[in-house]
């Protein structure tokens, strides 16, 4: 009923938890048993350490938050003989989340994170700014992302998914440039760039400055996000922003995507995952719905095509 | 380390938009050290606003035996206001114990410990002075507030040993800093809690002998997993460079991290 | 100390309710004296009368709701002779909401609303469709909103205000075109794409499918918008999204608003708008000030220039 | 019309899923019409799922020497969930009230009306009930449910006129529809109140008698400024071409608007 099978990803059940928001996943392990979850998604990986932004780091808005972590991670090859020894315990597949500054970086840090056995698909995070390019987004370009994917592909041992930033005005666009270039699968949203300023200070809350915004608040836009997406491509997605209940994992298959990933709620309720894995059959029971594959996309596939 | 519903036996206003809140519950047998702190889900009121994330909020004192803890808040913002409102016999979701308390036993046996607390930096001391008289320890308090109207627990303190009360403005115990009061203390271990220019103060004073500082930083997830509350270690040789506020601390020894 | 002047505009305090949120203000008018408000901004006036959407067109969303409204309006000219007249007899400035299909729509709209002796300054709404040009909106080319905006401008007997879409990947850049086409103020931010689905029957809440997202759930995105134009351009900004307390409308101030427009929550209150006005002195005394505009960007302004 | 913190005064299951709520206020004194609805913002409970939006319920009845308002609600969702969990004392942001209801002047005196009311669209016809037997009017009633299970107020019906359960099940009274039943009875004038496929099947019935039917939208203001709830006009040639249900309804005269 929970299975589902994406490229790379044989998964137990659709529901994963978001990079960033598990780190390599000992912290939640002393909570609960992995293996119920359906993967998990790592954090950022970049060539290099970063130790990431000043503090404060995050801030609290209405029905979500703002993070503005900056990628502290201890480096691709210190994750791999470090973190994913714990990961390789378990039979959860990991889904590993590149970034980068340069088309270089993150070349090199796919070619070394999907080498991994540990590693089962790769997730391209595409909202960091390209130095090179002075500052401008790698996910607010099509060309620029399309030429990111071609590269990270022609390297990569695993299949990559390409996360997309939603802060750009043609999201379909993004899409179609980066299925073009090969990604096999989309992850979609990552944050909506957001800001926060404290009246006392009247300085933003963040030493940042700005940050992304995620949680609840940003639903709606995610769901609309997919359900656009998922129209004009061939390759899945996994959909994330605001998910913190199985109602949520069943809207987001119905816009459009195939597996999902909780971020924010991880904070919130640490036990979210298993939870919402838990209840996930009795609400698809509740709906009449005997395999939640057949839920992708129904909000806009024609009534008589079933999982059509 | 576990998640569950506390119920709240009592709701007190102790000073100036100052609270103690008694939670009971199982967390309150799971607690190792003074210092550590539980991650509070405030219950929201109105739809417009309400708290998304958990609070952060020291253990002041624990009672394991009838399973209560105490904390001690001062009404800052939103979820602290809608904290201040919980009533006894109301569940709140609350998770913990969290993080690395204050050390008890670097106080050599029959010997002295100083402490040093401003504001509501203060409450987890309480519980520390009660772990370590446990011990046999001879403890000092030196404890700033703003005013008189902002002091508590001044008698709770003092019922275990000597208490040096300062205000900002002299309406009540002396006027001044509490680093003024520090070179007249003898003791042999110094742990400090309250507002971070208080802290950098202690620690420019108190150089020659072990002193352990508790640290406050926006928090996400509370455990370790989010890097929201990450701060630089001093030294530049750390293999790691960074601590976590929420499990490598909040209490660290003093000039570990950078207090920020 | 409340008191703000803008091209066109002299206001007694900031706070002016939203487009779309305050219909043409009589219904408000039954709850409480209209005078009070700093100024009025009416519903989006088309050339002709127009229907709108099929309902649903609301629905709610975490700290935040969707809209499909669908620009229903009576049409310029029924407007200026039956729901003017109403505002005629306050003491209170009207903003004007403009929209349309084509440019010549908005230019005869334009043309007929500001020769209107109550109508004070234009808001141009160019999140609309553009039916010439496949659907686009206006509001998300740089060229298409300048160009519009130079027409609008050269027909106008009143300031424009153009009132930016944030659904675009680079709000800078439009809001500099805007502003070299002769744009006397901005108006930040429209509502964000959304769309949201209902488990039961499977489809879109609302009968449009998509609509926008309002509330406090997008402001974070607006104050970070504001943020980054206000440092740009050198007309004022009227800030709005999700502004519900006096607190809110000092955030957007420091962001770089010079006044602010309440939308989503007349709806949840209908008293909100006289409440934050009256509470805004108390709030600006508790930090010291005692004229809000000294308050405008001070979250980028240099800290020794005072209002500079 | 005006905006008030009312206080309940009971809250009271009386079906599966159906609540009947009392609220002590102004609000009370207010009310002109039977079928006039209030707009509730219902507190939020936890900071992750608040309602933003009121909720618009019908006046079930309303006692002004009292000043109590009584409405019936069925748990669909979220808001209505949370307000079944509100207690004795607790206070809610009620607006209202707001609409226009039933025509109570419709019926000529010493006339007959029938009332047809289907699942939670049969409260506010007992507040009609009790205006038109003030009146003198004959009441009939035809009430549909679900199932035995999801009845209320049968008694409170049968006391005012005479009283016809309809059950889909055939669990209580009689299986089949309400509208199976409204040839069988006398009355001058007709009032109608339920689910939409129900009202279309009444007006499709009752097309020789004056019919008002009460609709409902999904709205946001509740009173006539956003135009969320705006239907069209039956006559294409009305001059407006549209009504709002919050303001201009919810209750309309059969064929005024189109039912959707
Ligand atoms: C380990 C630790 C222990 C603490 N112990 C106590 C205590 O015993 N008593 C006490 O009164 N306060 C304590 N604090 C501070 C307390 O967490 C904040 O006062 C509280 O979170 C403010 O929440 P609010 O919603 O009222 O304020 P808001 O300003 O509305 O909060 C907005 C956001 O900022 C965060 N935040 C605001 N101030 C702080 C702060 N100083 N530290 C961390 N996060 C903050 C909030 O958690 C929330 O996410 C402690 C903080 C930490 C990190
Ligand atoms: C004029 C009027 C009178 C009503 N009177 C009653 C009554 O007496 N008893 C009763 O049980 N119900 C009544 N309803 C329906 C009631 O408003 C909804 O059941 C309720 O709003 C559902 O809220 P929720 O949060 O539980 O559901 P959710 O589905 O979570 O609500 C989500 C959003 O949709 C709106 N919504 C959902 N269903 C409806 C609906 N049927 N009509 C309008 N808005 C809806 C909600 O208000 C909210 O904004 C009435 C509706 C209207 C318009
Ligand atoms: C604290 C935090 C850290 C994050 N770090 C990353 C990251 O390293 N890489 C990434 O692609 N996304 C990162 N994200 C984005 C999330 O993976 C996710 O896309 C986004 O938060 C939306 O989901 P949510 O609303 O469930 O949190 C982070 C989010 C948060 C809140
Ligand atoms: C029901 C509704 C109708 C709206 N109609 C218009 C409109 O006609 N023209 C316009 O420019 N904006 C319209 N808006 C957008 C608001 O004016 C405002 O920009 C937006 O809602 C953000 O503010 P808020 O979060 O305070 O609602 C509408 C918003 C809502 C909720
Ligand atoms: S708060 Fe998440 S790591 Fe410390
Ligand atoms: S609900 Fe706003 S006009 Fe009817």
């Amino acid at each position: 009923m929970l299975e589902v099978h994406l490229p790379g990803l044989d998964l137990k059940n659709p529901v994963m938890p978001a990079s960033g928001c598990f780190a390599f996943g000992k912290e939640y392990g002393t909570l609960y048993d992995l293996n119920q979850l359906g993967a998990i998604t790592i954090k950022a990986a970049t060539l290099h350490a970063r130790f990431g932004n000043p503090t404060p780091r995050v801030a609290e808005t209405p029905s979500g938050m703002l993070n503005a972590i900056g990628l502290q991670n201890p480096g691709a090859e210190q994750i791999i003989s470090e973190e994913l020894p714990y990961l390789a315990g378990y039979d959860v597949p990991v889904i590993a989340n590149i970034a980068g500054s340069e088309m270089s970086d993150y070349v090199q840090t796919a070619e070394k994170m999907s080498a991994s056995p540990v590693v089962r698909a790769l997730e391209l995070n595409i909202s960091c700014p390209n130095v090179k390019h002075g500052g401008i987004q790698f996910g607010t370009v099509p060309e620029v992302a399309a030429e990111l994917t071609a590269k990270v592909k022609a390297v990569s041992a695993k299949p990559v998914y390409v996360k997309l930033s939603p802060n750009v005005t043609d999201i379909v666009a993004m899409a179609r440039a980066v299925e073009q270039a090969g990604a096999d699968g989309l992850s979609m949203i990552n944050t909506l760039l957001g800001m926060r300023i404290d009246l006392r200070t009247k300085r933003p809350v963040l030493a940042n400055q700005t940050g992304g915004l995620s949680g609840p608040a940003i639903k709606p836009v995610a769901i609309r996000m997919i359900y656009e997406v998922s129209q004009k491509v061939n390759i899945p997605i996994i959909g994330m922003g605001g998910i913190q209940s199985a109602d949520d994992v069943i809207e987001y298959f119905l816009a459009g995507a195939s597996a999902v990933a909780v971020g924010t709620a991880n904070f919130i309720d640490p036990l979210i995952c298993p939870k919402i894995i838990h209840e996930l059959p009795g609400k698809l029971n509740a709906l009449g719905v005997s395999d939640i594959n057949d839920l992708v996309g129904r909000s806009w596939k024609s009534w008589n095509r079933k999982n059509g | 380390m576990i998640q569950e519903e506390m119920v709240v036996t009592a709701q007190t206003k102790i000073a100036d938009g100052v609270f103690e809140l008694r939670l009971s519950g199982r967390i309150a047998t799971l607690v190792t050290e003074p210092g550590q702190f539980v991650h509070m889900r405030v219950p929201g009121e109105s739809g417009m606003l309400s708290p998304v994330l958990r609070r952060p909020i020291s253990i002041c004192s624990v009672d394991p035996a009838h399973r209560e803890l105490t904390l001690i808040y001062r009404v800052v913002g939103l979820g602290s206001q809608l904290l201040s409102n919980t009533c006894p016999g109301m569940k709140i979701d609350v998770f913990g114990p969290l993080g690395h308390g204050f050390p008890v036993d670097e106080v050599p046996a029959g010997g002295r410990a100083l402490m040093i607390g401003g504001g509501v930096g203060v409450p987890p001391l309480y519980g520390l002075a009660e772990a370590l008289t446990d011990r046999g320890i001879e403890v000092t308090h030196i404890l700033g507030f703003r005013s008189d109207k902002d002091i508590f627990y001044e008698a709770q303190f003092a019922a275990l040993g000597e208490t040096v009360i300062f205000t900002d403005d002299g309406s009540h115990g002396r006027k001044g800093l509490v680093t003024d009061a520090i070179g007249e203390a003898a003791y042999d271990v110094a742990y400090a809690c309250g507002p971070l220019p208080m802290l950098k103060a202690v620690q420019n004073v108190i150089t020659e002998k072990p002193l352990f500082v508790s640290m406050e930083q926006r928090m996400g997830c509370g455990f370790g997993a989010c890097l929201a509350c990450a701060v630089h270690t001093t030294d530049a040789q750390d293999h790691k460079g960074y601590r976590r506020v929420c499990c490598d601390g909040p209490v660290f020894r003093a000039g570990e991290v950078e207090l920020c």
